[in-house]
């Protein structure tokens, strides 16, 4: 789904600039509630991640091929900000580096693949963590729904955009079908990769996943007699 | 005048709720050399990581040269207090084994030839001038411990903690390394397995055992103390004897004139 | 284990385009691209001078030609995106070689692999030339936000070690007997790629600590003068000073 | 009988150009227990990585039992060669300890009980069988040597590879290790800077430096050879006599009856 250079026209392209910009804004105030010496690490960790998972392309149908967005992952492993951010990072460096992904599509490709997935991702989770029990462990069927609706919400968006500045005067009933049928697929995988993370996280780390954090325990203190 | 170090109440648990410190108190005077000794998982890493405050949360204190070491004083802090990981590939982590030295004394505002100089120097007193220019994770282990003390020495720190510093080193390079310690007018904390290499570097140890400390006197005395030992799962190496090593050489240990 | 030594993009040679500082090269990057992708509907000869300048760029920066096109494969998916566009547009149809196409899907589909194709192809150069750790540098002089540049070196250095621990993972498996060819050993890596990803965090974590007390504040220590002459600056502008002529004059020329 | 090991001519170079050895030769017979020694750098570490195929492609030939280590025979010759890593984290990487125990018998054919008890009886004989539901990075650096040793142990391999396996271990496991190793009635090389261990356990010792063998003997009179240990950054560790110490514990070492 990454945008390449010239298939949005260039009054949109620069809309989707600004979104992109006051998003990237809102989060970068947001995350400095969320980052602290020892998450900043992590947020890279988990953009590495990310990157992972965006080369992981595969197959959907008739030539077309999908992969995973990493934004719900994201967002539950360090907290919505940080997540969109992670992304962010995630997307600049495709795009300036590995070509993947128009330079001057970014701020689309952020709006639609950082910012939609993080806000629809962790807004289903809050929601769902609210009607789940109250357990760490509940964040993981909540991470596995929300990864599975961000994945063809942030297609929606992207139809949205081609709606308004596409470039290659297809009809838009086609593209909203065929992106929104691949990327319900996609979805799919997305939300197992995810479940299988978090899961995994939240039994050895719980401490790592933002969504479980805060459960503190009662030290023991030992007296000694000292030999010596 | 303040003591270099007091570590007071402290207790610790690791986030997946495993504690590991007890309660753990400790002063070291300004320019002592103290061995930390005790057995495997008694809390030794977890108590030098209090020590520039990468581990925090727990109960109990922390003062470096009376600084408390709190969130507002851990820059300072981390100036004063050279911490050598137990694992150098913790510690290790720029292009060029150059590059890695000059990490910590570039932090501290040095540049150009000051720095160079600082560079080299710290890697020769290592060993390793000739390896400047290689990358640090093509070295081999022991050459990675080397270079890992020297990341630290090039910071000039008025405290020196160093978790396991001879493990993986040949012999010669461990002389080397307790030559230069010795030489060194600095506060010296040392985790050690290295019975022998405690006596002849610091006059001074402590056994830590399940989280807190169990015993803190003179090095030599505490050797000599079997029952301490056996209980803390010390024992004296093969072919060792602290009575007849401290009579040929007592020169390394001042508590023994 | 550790950051940014040789990427296997970076082609390590003494270049012009090499030493120019990476903020003027990504500078030039950005506004070279977004002069292509302004370039009118209508007009084809610009994009012979923006091919002409990024094969001098590349020659200049002696990267070859092979390499470029084999890195060209990223583009694979919306090339073929693009070969679908002549055959689903609406509009008036022409034949082209016996086949049915639409006029405006046809012209649409050249424009876009043109534009996205210049692109790609300023990106693949970007990244033969500069080193991931001189990308950031030139990231945080072009001010970009502190935040940003602190998860972009964490990341670049997390995917060494995650290659790294995945490297020492399989050496331990293979050296315990592992036969990787069962197929019920399938489970055997999906067990352990859940631990792959604490144990990378906790490497990456415990160097990051180590970092920190060595004076580590967020910023990495500038070691090589990354500043840029006004002469570096001129010269990284030629090339999009190129495209914004073309383009200016295909618009006058419309 | 065919030699437990042999390996001839040995030369190699790292990717990066740099080579590590240069025409290794060296024989064990079964049974054997032999210490390698050398300074750092010297490319032990780049030989035990050969005995199993880890490394390969340079010149020369290993054969294990007679069998040449090539691809067409890697797989039956890592059944029968276990190495103990000089880093613990290349060893260890499952989700818990005793998964990763398991790991290799099960590798092996070994299922249920029979794979339970193997499990059991290596945590066992480490010390480390209350951790076996513990993950292992989270465990304290001699407590992942400790486990990494039971992972090899469990697979009872006819020749075990120790590179420097008492490095960071605490003197009561060290003295453990040293008797589970002298009950071992297999071929042993251990890699290790600690030379008083060296004699304790391994009648013989080659020395490695720069990349080939410059020294075979039995340990006993390598240790006692000044111009050779110096030679190769090899010295005594304070405190200790190899003549005092044969004299108080021959048992050791089957050579000095
Ligand atoms: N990251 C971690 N998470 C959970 N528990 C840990 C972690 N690191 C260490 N522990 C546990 O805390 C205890 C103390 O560990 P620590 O590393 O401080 O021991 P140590 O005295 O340094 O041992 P060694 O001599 O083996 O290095 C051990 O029981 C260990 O299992
Ligand atoms: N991955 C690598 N790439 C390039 N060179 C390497 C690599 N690993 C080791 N070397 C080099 O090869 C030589 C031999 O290294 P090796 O690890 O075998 O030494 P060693 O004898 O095991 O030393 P130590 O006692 O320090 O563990 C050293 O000079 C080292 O710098
Ligand atoms: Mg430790
Ligand atoms: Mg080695």
């Amino acid at each position: 789904m990454h945008v390449p250079d010239g298939f949005i026209d260039a009054p949109l392209s620069v809309v989707g600039g600004v979104i992109a910009t006051v998003g990237v804004g809102v989060c970068l105030r947001g995350a400095r509630r969320e980052l602290d010496e020892k998450t900043a690490p992590l947020a890279g960790l988990v953009a590495a991640f990310v990157f992972a998972l965006q080369m992981l392309n595969f197959p959907v149908a008739l030539g077309t091929s999908g992969h995973l967005l990493g934004g719900t992952l994201a967002a539950v492993l360090v907290g919505p900000y940080t997540g969109a951010l992670c992304v962010t990072v995630v997307l600049t460096v495709q795009a300036l580096f590995f070509a993947d992904g128009g330079t001057t599509a970014l701020g689309i490709n952020i709006t639609t693949m950082a910012i939609v997935t993080t806000v629809v991702g962790y807004g289903i989770v809050v929601l769902l963590r609210a009607l789940l029990p109250a357990r760490p462990a509940s964040v993981v069927p909540a991470a596995f729904v929300g990864a599975l609706i961000s994945v063809p919400a942030s297609a929606l968006a992207f139809v949205g955009f081609y709606a308004l500045g596409g470039t290659t005067g297809l009809s838009l009933g086609g593209v909203l079908v065929a992106m929104v049928g691949v990327h319900v697929l996609v979805g799919i995988g997305e939300a197992v990769i995810t479940a299988l993370t978090v899961g995994s996280v939240v039994t050895v780390r719980p401490d790592l996943v933002y969504a479980t954090r805060s459960y503190e325990q009662p030290l023991e203190i030992r007296h000694t007699e000292q030999a010596a | 005048m303040t003591a270099s170090l007091v570590v007071h109440g402290l207790a610790f648990a690791y986030p997946d709720g495993h504690q590991a410190l007890y309660g753990v108190d400790l002063t070291v005077a300004r320019g002592e050399r103290v061995a930390v000794l005790g057995p495997n998982g008694a809390g030794k890493t977890t108590l030098v990581l209090h020590l520039n405050g990468i581990l925090g949360g727990g109960r109990g204190t922390v003062a470096v040269a009376g600084l408390p070491v709190t969130k507002e004083h851990v820059r300072e802090i981390r100036r004063r207090v050279g911490i050598v990981f137990q694992d150098p590939d913790d510690q290790l982590f720029m292009p060029t084994v150059r590059e890695d030295v000059a990490f910590g004394p570039a932090n501290l505002g040095l540049r150009g030839p000051e720095l160079a100089d600082r560079v080299h120097e710290a890697l020769v007193q290592v060993g390793m001038a000739e390896y400047a220019d290689r990358p640090p994770h093509h070295l081999s282990y022991g050459q990675r411990r080397r270079v890992a003390v020297a990341t630290v020495l090039a910071m000039r720190p008025e405290i020196l903690v160093l978790d396991e510093p001879s493990s993986n080193l040949d012999p010669a390079s461990r002389r080397e390394l307790a030559d230069i310690l010795l030489g060194l007018p600095i506060t010296i904390l040392m985790v050690t397995h290295d019975l022998p290499y405690a006596l002849q570097l610091c006059p001074r140890s402590v056994i830590l055992d399940d989280g807190v400390i169990v015993a803190d006197g003179s090095t030599y005395d505490l050797l000599c103390d079997d029952a301490t030992m056996t209980a803390h799962r010390l024992e004296l190496p093969f072919g060792f004897d602290p009575r007849s090593a401290m009579s040929v050489a007592p020169a390394a240990s001042p508590s023994f004139p | 284990m550790s950051a940014g030594h040789h990427h296997h993009l970076y082609l390590d040679r003494a270049s012009l385009i090499h030493r120019l500082p990476p903020q003027c090269k990504i500078a030039a990057v950005v506004l070279f691209v977004t002069a292509v992708v302004t370039t009118p509907r209508g007009s084809w000869w610009p994009y012979a001078v923006y091919v002409l300048a990024l094969g001098a760029v590349a020659a200049a920066g002696r990267v070859p030609a092979p390499t470029i096109l084999r890195r060209m494969i990223i583009e694979t998916p919306f090339v073929l995106f693009a070969v679908i566009l002549p055959f689903a547009s609406p509009g008036p149809k022409t034949d082209v070689l016996g086949l049915t196409l639409s006029a405006t899907g046809l012209e649409s589909a050249g424009i876009l692999l043109a534009k996205g194709t210049l692109g790609v192809v300023a990106s693949i150069l970007l990244a033969a030339t500069t080193q991931p750790r001189d990308l950031l540098l030139g990231l945080q002089r072009l001010h970009m936000p502190q935040l940003l540049v602190q998860i972009m070196t964490f990341m670049f250095r997390y995917i060494e070690v995650v290659l790294g621990e995945m490297n020492r993972m399989r050496v331990a498996r293979e050296s315990r007997g592992f036969d990787a060819r069962h197929v019920g050993h399938l489970k055997v890596v999906a067990q352990s790629a859940g631990a792959l990803f604490i144990r990378c965090y906790e490497r990456g974590e415990r160097v990051h600590l180590a970092m920190l007390s060595r004076g580590y504040t967020g910023r990495l220590p500038v070691f090589a003068d990354a500043r840029s002459s006004t002469g570096q600056w001129a010269m990284a502008a030629l090339l999009p000073l190129v495209a914004v002529a073309t383009t200016v004059a295909a618009w006058a020329t419309l």
